[in-house]
């Protein structure tokens, strides 16, 4: 039994494959084997403190037709590898999609979010510390969790949908695309799967050690936002305890249709609430008809915490996501 | 293994002076790298600095070790060495880039700049440097050289920035003695001399 | 992990722990219970040309199960099955929400187990189902015959009983870790107990398959069949009685 | 006065070093035939090594060697508080237990995986409370505290003790420690307003940027250390006991150190470094030791937080009639610090308390090294006192900045449970500068306002620290060249003192200073020792001995000129680098002629005769090597009487908004009151670093330990939350008083700590003007604690677990 700090790269092979075809041979010969590698920003770390230890890393970011955004016959395309600076500043993703601008330009800090790619934030890993450490827990699969125990640490855990596992997701770009209604395009050597962007996480009481539906031999390789929400009303909040770098306490993404100060239909998504993003469909559907008002952001905002069951140390996130509903709402 | 496979790390290259023996000796040991065996496999040329440099890099090094301790170029200051500190950063093509948290073979078409690139061949700070020294910016330095790179980066994307966007721009960096105000003095007076 | 018996994971101070059983056992048992399965069909199958007659099952029906009884079986029977699925499910990489269907199936097998229990020591004849040393020479003497249990029904139950019984008390307290409606979990056992408890759970688990499959292989094949028949409606004929069973030793009362 | 250097601004000769890159930190450093160590630390937060097992590490091709705590103690370890190089007895989880030198560090890191390491695991605790309670489990090997002389002792309390103090009751155990002046019955029976409650200050780690790596080699006997410290000379002292090597045969090399804020001050707290000493004494190679950014955490150390009470009353005229603590500080797994005591002794300086108590008792957590950090005691004391003030004030229907002037310290007063006088104190006037830089005015009037969800916050805070000693000693040469060589040990920890105090020596001799060099870096330039650059002591500690040794030196050149040039040394002075006659300066010498002459005449002029006696050894070894090789001033300074004040006051704007619980910092103004300003821009800094520090401490900063089982989660800069740019202003406006303090030849006392108390101080009244009042008593104060609060929340269900968990 020994310990001992590391912070350096282990051995491990690198394959940087610049087409499709051979990255998704690579994941399909490598399979658990084999670790997909965006931007690297939530790679190098598992790597360095050798709490992960694939037997190779497969770069994905020299893959052109993963990269870059553009229109398609409905709505646009953004390729898995583009960089969420590239996502923020993109006119067209401002323009029509702001709520994802927004949600990019407010992950982690200018450099990380300068090389980090879409898809590495939605499938980037959960933050829990304890799972961080490399300490055998449940998500890592082990029989049991050290944050939701009557003295864990749990202030940044779930308040939904927790099974053994307390994490959340930690992405800011996940709840943006669940409110455009995005569609995950998934690709493997055999076949391509569309999936839509609120199915494409998973909880814990369905799947304990992942976070998304990929299997070892799939590549997110791109997002689809259709035109539905294009140049809808967007709200995006993140809150946090430091205004850089830190995950969210609690996020919000929604996007509205309003005529006339009346709501005709929305889409509501918390995120660091649960292991997925938490999409609030009876909040949506109670405010579908509804004038916008301070009463009905407030009733929205109590409506959207039913079922919540808030850990030792999480109870601030009720009031901090029914507040940030209600300003949603509000607008 | 499939053999259609494209490796594309494998890179053919020549062994070039750029890289002295003795530093590449100093990487192996300080990373605790095995010597590789496919040595002239693994050079790669990097672009650091305005030079083409060949360097033997292992598939997983760091750019941040790259430069530190096969470079020699110790400018370069590992805070954390997992992205949360901004000590390391450097110009990748013009972008402020965390080097400890980027892979050189990642960097074989970019161009790289490192604190020790920015002075003229006369010897003159830039612009960055001498503003910083003006207000007195920095405070133990050991952030310095990241602070200098992503003020350099903003200035190079956005020469007369509000003093706001130089605090947005520069927010990747930590500055453990708090001179965040310095700095940002630091850069609205490199922008006015520079 | 994943080599011999059982896997090891790291304590919370780094320690090696027991963290439960190798599941690559569930496809060793899973194979060698078919291997085994398969061989007896086999086996039967060539006995089957010197053709021994079948009882009528025509005639007078006598009473072998109580409807109580038979609900409780099934009752068992579905809870275990669906515990296994569910249990299983995980480890075969199925994304399904398995864990409260399974703890409440397991509650229930409790509460099934626990009511057989009691009415077996006061309202049942427990006697019959009491393994004695006369029974170990039953497969040998075909002129032997049991009472109301053969030598491989009371073994099978004794079996199943053992496990089931392990499975229960073993799940109970791994239930005790988990948040449930009636507590929040306590985190209160000692990660190296923890791990035994999870290891003793998959070695009843796996038990439990190879049990359950043997079961419904037997309950299915043609010359028990009739058993099965009695667990669902409670008879069996004169015939069957008097062909499997020495009356001396079980006297049923008709069936309604 | 005039000065020439003192209160102006100049490039400090590193700066272009740091700008660049070009400066060295300790890992920058390489050395033909390094090898390189890591270190085993314990998992475990409290255990005993029953037994190592490294043959097979040891066997392994490319290592070289172990050092364990049986080679750093021979003769077993003592059983005391302090780190300690390697132990078998760790207290902490993370504490080194032995070091593997190898080829390289994964070799290193391969055979450390091969060493067999048997703990003996024993109870630990998290929560000094839960170790006070009759039954709690003991940090330490002997009990939970550490009674100086005597050892270790158990401090118990019964557990309705304990229960009453988690519910916020006076302590009614015998403290430890009981300190007090004046009637302080008399002074709460007198009150109009007394306020009483429990409060906690959470201990955080430092975090230098720089993690503390260390090379070390042997060469002719002698050791050479490349280190990382903050106090050169002062701290080299120390290592050279802590390596057992003597004095003159250490060598540290120390250009520059990336952060310190106490925890590099002193050779105890960072004996870390001795570790490649010893191993490259062992196997005769040098040794890089790098660390990582979790063992800087784990090796490093952490402020004391407190689980305290206390009590003030106020009259009806806002005089502080009494104060009141009883402060359970927490010692973590090593032991150190006086915080409890420092904050009490604050209390009763800045506000001028009538009649003082202080109880308290230090208990030890199986969490990090506590040690001095940045204004250790009276910065969590000022955060927590300010908010009470104002709850005062409101109470007793004055304005917030007229309670703090009537309260005031000023010249003349004493202050302290010493009752010690202020050499000077110029806190009104800093309180008025403050008061018009912010238009205090004009900016109470928006106190409460509300816009959509958020309220506006004003805020004001008052930060003390004692800010000077003496004691220690000053060399300057000179050779022909007629440059001036001032040494100084002070350590170039980036408030650039090392220079800015080397600048009096320059002001008494009118040197320009592009003719003068500050001689530093490493111990062979040949340094006098001084006071460890921690306690805000450096200006005022430094200006006199280097003004003194120049003192010395232009003594010695109006003799040297009177004897050559005939007349009275009195009859000569300096200027333009000459020493000349008043009467007619045509007659004199310059420096560089004077220095030839000094080398000439030798003796007491080259620093081989006629020496102060009391200089120290350190001074002296510095000042034999030196003999004779130019002209020599030297100086040793005599205690100084008084206390020296360093004061700062901050105002501050803040906007809270009620639905996230996000604060803003909309303004801030510090004023620093710190006798003569002696470098302004790097007093700014001071102010605006402070400043920082303080936000962290008040808003943000956290040391979070598990329970269960003593895991530590903050070990690195996300987690730890160290304040960003987006995190404070966009700008934070600075002044100073800028008046002279007689203690001090050129009037000037230190300031590096007190702005981050009353940054802390404005920041956490601000948030409790903007939350109508509400007082939390407790640091950091973070968006979960304001949204529960503004929510109806209690947090009850945590009493007084904000010191090292808190979610």
């Amino acid at each position: 039994m020994v310990a001992t700090s590391h912070d350096v790269m282990p051995d491990i092979e690198l394959y940087q494959p610049t087409d499709e075809e051979n990255a998704l041979a690579l994941a399909n010969t490598l399979g658990a084997d084999g670790w997909l590698v965006g931007g690297g920003q939530d790679t190098y770390g598992w790597l360095k403190d050798r709490n992960k230890n694939p037997a190779a890393m497969i770069e994905l970011t020299q893959i052109d037709a993963w990269k870059g955004i553009k229109e398609i016959a409905d709505g646009i395309e953004i390729g898995a590898v583009t960089t969420l600076t590239d996502i923020a500043n993109n006119p067209l993703v401002q323009s029509r999609y702001a709520l994802l601008a927004t949600a990019a330009g407010k992950v982690a800090s200018p450099q990380i979010r300068n090389v980090g790619t879409l898809g590495g934030n939605l499938i980037q890993d959960a933050r829990c510390w304890y799972y961080r450490r490399g300490l055998d827990c449940y998500r890592a699969g082990g029989n049991i969790c050290y944050a939701d125990s009557p003295e864990g640490l749990n202030r940044e855990h779930a308040l939904f949908g927790a099974s053994r596992c307390v994490a959340v997701s930690p992405s800011d770009t996940a709840p943006a695309l669940v409110a455009l209604d995005a569609t995950m395009v998934v690709a493997s050597s055999s076949r391509e799967r569309l999936i839509p962007a609120q199915d494409f996480f998973v909880g814990p009481e369905r799947d304990i050690v992942n976070m998304t539906v990929l299997n070892d031999d799939e590549i997110l390789t791109a997002v689809r936002i259709p035109s539905t929400w294009a140049n809808a009303e967007f709200y995006f909040e993140k809150v946090a305890d430091r205004n850089v770098w830190d995950f969210a306490l609690v996020n919000i993404a929604a996007s509205f249709k309003v005529s006339g100060g009346s709501i005709e239909d929305a889409r509501i998504v918390c995120g660091a609430v649960e292991c997925t993003p938490r999409r609030l469909e009876s909040v949506e559907s109670a405010i579908r008809g509804q004038q916008r008002s301070e009463e009905l952001a407030a009733s929205a905002g109590e409506m959207a915490t039913e079922g919540a069951r808030p850990l030792n140390y999480n109870h601030f996130k009720v009031p901090l996501m029914q507040n940030l509903v209600k300003r949603a709402i509000r607008g | 293994m499939n053999p259609k496979l494209t490796r594309r790390r494998f890179i053919k290259g020549v062994i070039a002076s750029g890289a002295a023996a003795t530093t590449t000796t100093m990487w192996y040991a300080a990373n605790g790298q095995d010597r590789p065996t496919g040595f002239v496999e693994r050079l790669i040329r990097i672009n650091v600095n305005g030079q083409e440099r060949s360097v033997d890099v292992a598939p997983q090094e760091t750019l941040a070790s790259t430069l530190r301790y096969k470079l020699g170029l110790t400018g370069t200051k590992l805070g954390c060495n997992r992205g949360e500190c901004g000590a390391c950063t450097v110009l990748v093509d013009d972008t402020p880039t965390y080097a400890c948290s980027v892979l050189t073979h990642s960097m074989k078409f970019a161009r790289i700049e490192t604190v020790e690139g920015l002075e003229a061949p006369n010897g003159d700070l830039h612009a960055v440097q001498q503003g910083f020294i003006d207000q007195l910016s920095p405070q133990c330095g050991y952030c310095t050289p990241g602070q200098v790179m992503s003020a350099v980066g903003l200035l190079r994307a956005n020469p007369n920035p509000t003093r706001e966007e130089a605090r947005q721009a520069m927010a990747g960096n930590i500055c453990r003695c708090g001179s965040y105000d310095s700095y940002l003095d630091g850069v609205m007076r490199a922008a006015e001399i520079g | 992990m994943g080599e011999g018996i059982v896997r090891y994971k790291r304590d919370v101070w780094g320690e090696e722990v027991i963290l439960g059983v190798s599941w690559d056992l569930l496809w060793v048992v899973a194979v060698a219970i078919l291997v085994l399965l398969a061989a007896h069909a086999i086996i039967m199958a060539a006995l089957a040309n010197k053709k021994m007659e079948k009882p009528s099952d025509a005639g007078r029906r006598v009473l072998r199960h109580e409807s109580i009884d038979r609900l409780f079986h099934w009752v068992m029977a579905a809870s275990i099955l669906v515990l296994i699925l569910t249990g299983i499910a995980p480890i075969i990489g199925l994304r399904i929400s398995w864990l409260n269907i399974h703890w409440i199936s397991g509650l229930l097998l409790t509460f099934v187990v626990t009511f057989h229990i009691i009415r077996s020591l006061f309202w049942q004849d427990f006697k019959s189902i009491i393994l004695a040393p006369r029974d170990f020479g039953e497969p040998f003497d075909s002129a032997k015959k049991p009472g109301k249990y053969s030598f491989e029904q009371k073994g099978m139950h004794w079996a199943v009983t053992v496990v089931v019984l392990a499975v229960i008390v073993t799940g109970l307290l791994m239930f005790l870790q988990i948040d449930s409606p009636f507590w929040d979990r306590t985190n209160s056992m000692p990660e190296d107990q923890l791990g035994l408890v999870f290891l003793l759970h998959g070695l009843s688990t796996l038990a439990l398959v190879a049990l359950a499959s043997a079961h419904i292989y037997f309950a299915l094949r043609p010359e028990k069949i009739f058993y099965t028949r009695s667990m669902i409606s409670g008879w069996i004929s004169e015939d069957e009685m008097t062909a499997n069973h020495d009356t001396s030793r079980w006297s049923p009362k008709e069936a309604d | 006065m005039a000065y020439m250097h003192i209160g102006k601004d100049f490039v400090p000769p590193d700066v272009a070093g740091k700008v660049t890159g070009r400066i060295k930190y300790s890992e920058d450093y390489t050395r033909e035939g390094m090898v390189y160590a890591r270190l085993l630390t314990s998992p475990i937060p409290h255990a005993k090594v029953v037994s190592i097992d490294a043959s097979e590490a040891l066997a392994m091709e490319g290592v070289f060697g172990i050092l364990t705590a049986d080679d750093v103690y021979p003769d077993g370890e003592a059983n005391s508080t302090g780190l300690k190089i390697l132990t078998n007895e760790p207290t902490l989880v993370g504490e080194p237990i032995l070091a593997v030198a190898a080829v390289d560090e994964k070799t290193a890191e391969t055979a450390i995986a091969a060493i067999t390491v048997t703990f003996e695991r024993l109870p630990f605790v998290m929560d000094p409370v839960d170790s006070l309670e009759e039954g709690g489990p003991d940090a330490y090997n002997g009990g939970n505290t550490f009674v100086f002389r005597e050892g270790f002792a158990q401090e118990k309390w019964t557990s309705d003790q304990v229960a009453s103090f988690r519910a916020g009751n006076e302590p009614t155990a015998e403290p430890a420690a009981e300190l007090s002046y004046g009637d302080l019955e008399a002074g709460f029976a007198n009150s109009a307003f007394v306020y009483e409650t429990p409060f906690t200050t959470a201990g955080y780690p430092h975090m230098s940027m720089e993690p503390r790596s260390a090379m070390a080699y042997w060469e002719d006997g002698k050791l050479y250390l490349h280190g990382t410290s903050q106090s050169l000379t002062a701290l080299a002292d120390g290592m050279a006991g802590i390596v057992g090597v003597p004095k003159e045969d250490l060598v540290f090399i120390n250009a520059a150190t990336g952060g310190g804020f106490g925890q590099r001050a002193r050779a105890g707290s960072i004996p870390s470094m001795a570790i490649p000493a010893k191993l490259s004494q062992k196997i005769n190679r040098p040794v890089m030791m790098r660390c990582t950014r979790e063992e800087e955490f784990t090796i490093g150390g952490a402020r004391q937080g407190f689980q305290g009470w206390i009590k003030l009353g106020f009259k009806q005229d806002g005089t502080m009639a009494a104060a009141d603590l009883w402060i359970v500080s927490d010692n973590g797994g090593k032991g150190g610090g006086g915080d409890a005591f420092s904050a009490t002794n604050a209390i009763s300086i800045v506000y001028q308390a009538e009649a003082v108590r202080f109880r308290g008792v230090s208990i030890g957590s199986n969490t990090a090294h506590r040690g001095a950090q940045r204004g250790p005691g009276e910065n969590q004391i000022a955060a927590i006192v300010s908010p009470i003030l104002d709850k005062a004030a409101e109470e007793l229907g004055i304005d917030r900045l007229e309670i703090r002037k009537l309260n005031t310290p000023q010249t003349g007063d004493v202050g302290g449970i010493n009752r010690q006088p202020f050499t000077s104190a110029y806190m009104p006037e800093a309180l008025e500068q403050a008061a018009t830089a912010f238009n205090w005015e004009e900016r109470i009037t928006r106190s409460r306002q509300r816009n959509g969800s958020k309220v506006t916050g004003i805020g004001i805070g008052q930060g003390y620290h004692n800010a000077g000693r003496s004691g220690m000693d000053g060399i300057i040469m000179m050779g022909p060249d007629g440059r001036l060589r001032v040494h100084n040990g002070v350590g170039n920890l980036g408030t650039y003192s090392y220079a800015s105090t080397s600048r009096a020596a320059a002001e008494v001799l009118k040197m320009p200073w592009d003719r003068c060099d500050v001689i530093t870096g490493r111990t062979d330039n040949h340094l006098p020792i001084t006071s460890p650059q921690d306690g805000s002591n450096s200006i005022f500690t430094n200006t006199r001995t280097c003004f003194g040794a120049a003192q010395d030196m232009l003594a010695k050149m109006k003799e040297i000129a009177a004897a050559d040039l005939g007349g009275d040394p009195a009859d000569y002075d300096v200027s333009n680098e000459r020493v000349h006659q008043i009467a007619d300066d045509t007659v004199g010498m310059t420096f560089g002629e004077v220095a030839q002459r000094a080398m000439e005449l030798g003796g007491k002029y080259t620093g081989e005769a006629e020496l102060p006696e009391e200089l120290a050894e350190w001074t002296q070894i510095s000042v034999s090597r030196l003999a004779g090789s130019g002209f020599m001033g030297v100086y040793h300074d005599p205690r100084h009487s008084n206390n020296p004040p360093g004061f700062t006051v901050t105002c501050t704007e803040i906007e809270l908004d009620t639905e996230t619980g996000k604060i803003e910092i909309l303004d801030m103004v510090s004023i620093a009151e710190c006798g003569t300003v002696v470098h302004p821009q790097g007093l700014k800094n001071q102010l605006v670093g402070g400043g920082v520090w303080g936000i962290g401490m008040s808003v943000l900063e956290r040391h979070l330990y598990d329970p269960q089982n003593g895991l530590p989660a903050s070990t690195g800069y996300w987690q730890s939350k160290i304040p960003t740019y987006l995190d404070t202003p966009l700008k934070i406006d600075t002044g100073w008083v800028d008046l002279p303090d007689p203690e001090n030849p050129v009037g000037a006392r230190g300031v590096g700590e007190p702005s981050m108390g009353s940054v802390s101080a404005a920041l956490n009244a601000a948030v409790s003007d903007a939350l109508d009042g509400h007082v939390f008593n407790a640091t950091p104060v973070t968006t979960d604690m304001i949204v529960n609060h503004i929510a109806g929340i209690s947090e009850e269900w945590v009493p007084l677990a904000q010191n090292n968990f808190r979610g």
